[in-house]
């Protein structure tokens, strides 16, 4: 955990609404896959808080991350050019845990949660794993983003592209009681819940990367705290996070 | 120069603190910044036993504010004792501990706990959290009862010979009437603000954000509110006033101490860049020498 | 969709309105907005003289706020049954009139000059400012007082027959006690809430920017605490409640209606784009129609 | 006075921190000298309030300003570019009458102040002005900007480029008795004082374009109160001014 005097190399539209952004990482601290950075969007003091964002990929001193357009922080990166300094801390929380058994790593995608997957699909290459990739939508899909040379599925809501159906419909369809899988899930909360259900039938491991809204982001605050079954009852994402076992997780 | 600060049998290096529950024991911080160089940690607050805190989400962001519902999450006195107290010990700069409870007991507890546990004097002083608008006893209620304020801040005194900075809540018609009794029952040094009651609805949702209906604000949005109340505040009492509340920037916390603060404290600001609480204090000291004045007395020198 | 609101014997076409102080007399918006698209316009406070108002500079911008010291500089009740009641009784707008004065006896002076002088029923109900931060007498120290506020509100009750709507001020330890003594002193609304306690000081000139020290600090910042206020105030009180404080969105807008308030105004958001309040209307209805919620009422069923 | 839904065409550094922006106007109200326009520079709320600036020049739908980045709305200000929407409310306030007499307007500029000066030399060129303009230091003036074929004398106070002094200094030099000059002033306070002392010394009128942070900048707000010598002590910089005749103000 570091601050970095990070300036920005390229910041293109990778779907509607996502962009990926490359930028230089003068630091020796290498991110790992589900690892996460924050960066202070504005000098003013709207919008005032640090955000959060996962990264998507990591080679040699550049370090990415593909984010959603939603509010001021986001609108302010995505009109970020070329060599523009960035303010950022990181490399902060924990990682994806590379599989160590002859299980088939199996890795889930949605929406926003696309780059941290990504990143540890190329992290695991060796692995063979299984990439399922879902959105509403084909527009929101960021093909060109994913990596190559791995298996990848493609799932749509609406039928648009590839799968017609949610990633865990993907999941079911194409599980067989044979499978000996681990599952790694990053995305909205509501397809992780089910990523966890589906899991607990089929009894395979399941890890989940959590969002949370974060105040200091260095576990000082207690503001990004998720229900757990351990403990006290609460975990932080940014600490203890925000990769979980899907089962410490008290799911509502 | 000498910006020291005394407080009750305790001095100050400098006049900056770190704001309690937004630096929280120390080691959090410890791979940012260096912190031989603020002056003065204020922990997290400490109650008898561990709490969970409140339900989820706990932060949502508002027009250059911060509203917190974290509901003194922690890890309890012995906890405290056990896991953080090594730690803070190892450190060059000030510790304070936030203290808080459901009554006057628990919070007495607490101080004695830590006194007799505190062998090395790590601890240089209490601040006393009578201000918390995330916690259904003692906290806020407490704080708006100038009576209960002069008991407990006169028990506490009794309990330990460390200072003893009472921390006063600004949803008051009057900071000047609890800034008072806590002088009255022998305070070191009063704080000032904690944070407002404040309240943000989801509309599609259609309900508070936080599950706990209020929460309270904190940052930027804030600042003009606390400096007014440290400004009276000051004017009310003759102990040390610390003055808090959206400080940003070295500019915000020199308005401080010429409003009649004797030091400062920097909270929501070190989420939004930790660098800045050593920025602050940098620039405090560079006003000083600007402007020529050497202690802080010669701040409060300005302003009638 | 009905979103009309009843205060006493006036209703009010729709729940919004552009608060007191932020719109002057309404002609000087007249060229940039549609003033018949405003449910009601909200005077600048009438007092019984001119006043020439607070030294200068009387507005400073903070983070995310204003804040002001005009000190109810006004053309005095003559001057405003003169001036700007034959333009006022042109709108087709409600027109409420924000009284204030030095004591109780100016209040009723001016409500019984205007009540006589309104021949065209132009006014449809009194605001009374009972909670501006920025003068001596009258002002704050009245609004933080129940038993002035219920005293106050009674006489001006027997003064007229228009809707008193008493003005709260959020610089108090609880809202509800001057929300209450309005109640039992028969006023027909409250509003809330009025600008919060403020200060800032110009660090090169070590001296308050505002001449007077303090002033009123409004706008987005404040928004947060004007909603627990309205909340709170809102479950405290059976008469209806108009929520104001920071509005800059419809969705802000909605926020105060679903924590009970009945109406909103706009104000320090007129100044940053005059559209804004006409957007907050419009926006209103168009959620009450996604929503499918067809009275004010309606929006008071989904928080507790 | 109307929204006006303007959009960036230039916006250039015309000295150092100064910038001269234009732009269209698609309204058919005309500004004339003396007048301001209002920008709502950013959506959020910081800066949060309009930014007041005086019109430089107008031509035929294109509207100018110089102005000075100064704090958050001039900085947000200088970096908008060719095309960008600009939220403008105006042309608000009075003008700087005409002279109907023989006498010789003297218009004199300092500091922010150059951009309406230059906008009524221009519109008075007929009556042959003389034009003062001064400055700290030579970096900070506009040459560029300045109009063309216009009697004018530039004023130092380091003596770095022009005559070595304030702009009252050039005053003082300049005139002589039998000259029958009416000012115009526009600049910082302490010009507008000295340049109000020098005028009642030398029985000249002398018009001055006042500053006041403004809340509303349209009369209703008494916000951008000015001492003033009749009727309440105060009047509207927005409504009643910005041009005052000098004799009127309460100078301290
Ligand atoms: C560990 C972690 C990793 C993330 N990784 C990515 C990523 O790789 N790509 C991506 O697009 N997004 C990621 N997010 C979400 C990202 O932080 C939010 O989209 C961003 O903060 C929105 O900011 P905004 O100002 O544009 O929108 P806002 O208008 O502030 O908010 C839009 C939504 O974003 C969420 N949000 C707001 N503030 C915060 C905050 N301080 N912390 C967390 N969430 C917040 C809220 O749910 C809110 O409804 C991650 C979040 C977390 C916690
Ligand atoms: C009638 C009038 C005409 C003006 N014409 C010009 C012009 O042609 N060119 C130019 O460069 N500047 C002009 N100004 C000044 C200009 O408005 C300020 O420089 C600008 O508001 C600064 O905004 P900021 O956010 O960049 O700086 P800030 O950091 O907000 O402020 C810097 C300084 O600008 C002044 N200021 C701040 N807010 C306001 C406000 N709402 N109204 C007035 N002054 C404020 C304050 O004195 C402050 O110290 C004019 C002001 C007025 C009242
Ligand atoms: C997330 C958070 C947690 C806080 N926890 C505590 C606490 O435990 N004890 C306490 O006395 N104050 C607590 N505070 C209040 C701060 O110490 C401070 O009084 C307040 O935030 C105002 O200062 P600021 O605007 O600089 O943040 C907390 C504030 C925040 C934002
Ligand atoms: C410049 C200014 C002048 C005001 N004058 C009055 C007034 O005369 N009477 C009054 O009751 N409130 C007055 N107010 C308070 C507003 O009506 C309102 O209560 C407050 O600004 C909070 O709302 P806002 O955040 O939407 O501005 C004034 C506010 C401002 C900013
Ligand atoms: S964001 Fe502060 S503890 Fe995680
Ligand atoms: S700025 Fe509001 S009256 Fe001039």
């Amino acid at each position: 955990m570091k601050f970095i005097d990070a300036r920005v190399i390229d910041n293109v539209s990778v779907a509607e609404e996502y962009y990926e952004m490359s930028f230089s990482w003068p630091s020796e601290e290498t991110p790992l896959p589900g690892q996460f950075l924050t960066i202070r969007a504005s000098d003013r003091t709207t919008p005032l808080l640090r955000r959060p964002f996962a990264f998507s990929r990591f080679d040699d001193g550049v370090a990415r991350i593909i984010y959603q357009k939603r509010g001021d922080a986001t609108a302010i990166l995505a009109a970020k050019t070329r060599d523009e300094p960035l303010n950022v801390v990181g490399p902060l929380g924990n990682i994806f845990p590379v599989p160590r058994d002859s299980g088939r790593p199996v890795l889930v995608a949605g929406g926003v949660g696309i780059g941290p997957i990504f990143f540890f699909a190329e992290h695991i290459r060796a692995h063979n794993p299984l990439l399922v990739v879902g959105a509403r939508t084909r527009g929101l899909l960021p093909a060109e983003s994913c990596p190559h040379g791995i298996e990848t599925v493609y799932a749509t809501d609406d039928g648009s592209f590839g799968f017609h159906g949610t990633v865990v419909d993907v999941l079911k369809t194409t599980y067989s009681t044979d499978d000996n899988w681990i599952l790694y899930l990053c995305g909205p909360e509501p397809m992780l819940k089910a990523g966890h259900e589906f899991a607990t039938e089929r009894r395979v491991p399941a890890w989940v990367s959590l969002e949370q809204t974060m105040g200091c982001a260095v576990g000082a605050c207690m503001g990004c705290a998720v229900r757990v079954t351990g403990g006290l009852g609460y975990a932080r994402v940014c600490t203890e996070g925000p990769v979980f076992d899907s089962r410490e997780i008290v799911w509502t | 120069m000498d910006l020291s600060v005394k407080i009750g049998s305790t001095t100050f290096t400098n006049p900056l603190g770190v704001a309690s529950g937004t630096f929280g024991y120390g080691s959090e911080y410890e791979k940012l910044i260096d912190l031989a160089e603020i002056g003065t940690l204020y922990t997290k607050a400490v109650t008898p036993r561990p709490r969970p805190g409140n339900s989820i989400p706990r932060i949502i962001e508002t027009a250059s504010g911060l509203l917190n519902s974290i509901g003194l999450a922690n890890v309890g006195m012995v906890g405290f004792v056990e896991q953080k107290l090594p730690f803070l010990a190892t450190l060059s700069c000030s510790v304070v501990v936030n203290v808080a409870g459901d009554d006057p007991d628990e919070y007495r507890e607490v101080v004695e706990y830590l006194d007799r546990h505190d062998t090395v004097n790590t601890i240089k002083g209490y601040e006393v959290n009578i201000s918390c608008p995330n916690v259904k006893c003692g906290g806020l209620a407490l704080g708006t009862d100038p009576r209960q304020v002069e008991q407990l801040t006169r028990l506490l005194k009794k309990t330990t010979d460390k200072p003893i900075i009472m921390k006063l809540t600004p949803n008051v018609t009057d900071i000047t009437v609890p800034a008072r009794a806590a002088e009255a029952g022998g305070a070191d040094a009063v704080s000032c603000i904690n944070t407002l009651v404040g309240m943000v609805i989801d509309t599609s949702l259609k309900k508070t954000v936080l599950p706990a209906g209020t929460g309270g604000l904190s940052g930027p949005a804030v600042f003009p509110v606390a400096l007014a109340m440290v400004y009276r505040t000051a004017r009310a009492v003759t102990i040390p006033v610390i003055g808090l509340g959206g400080i940003m920037t070295a500019d915000h916390a020199v308005q401080f101490l010429l409003a009649g603060a004797s030091a400062v404290q920097v909270g929501t600001a070190n989420f939004v860049d930790p660098n800045i609480a050593v920025d602050v204090l940098r620039g405090i000291e560079k006003y000083a020498e600007t402007e020529r004045l050497t202690t802080i007395q010669d701040f409060h020198t300005f302003i009638e």
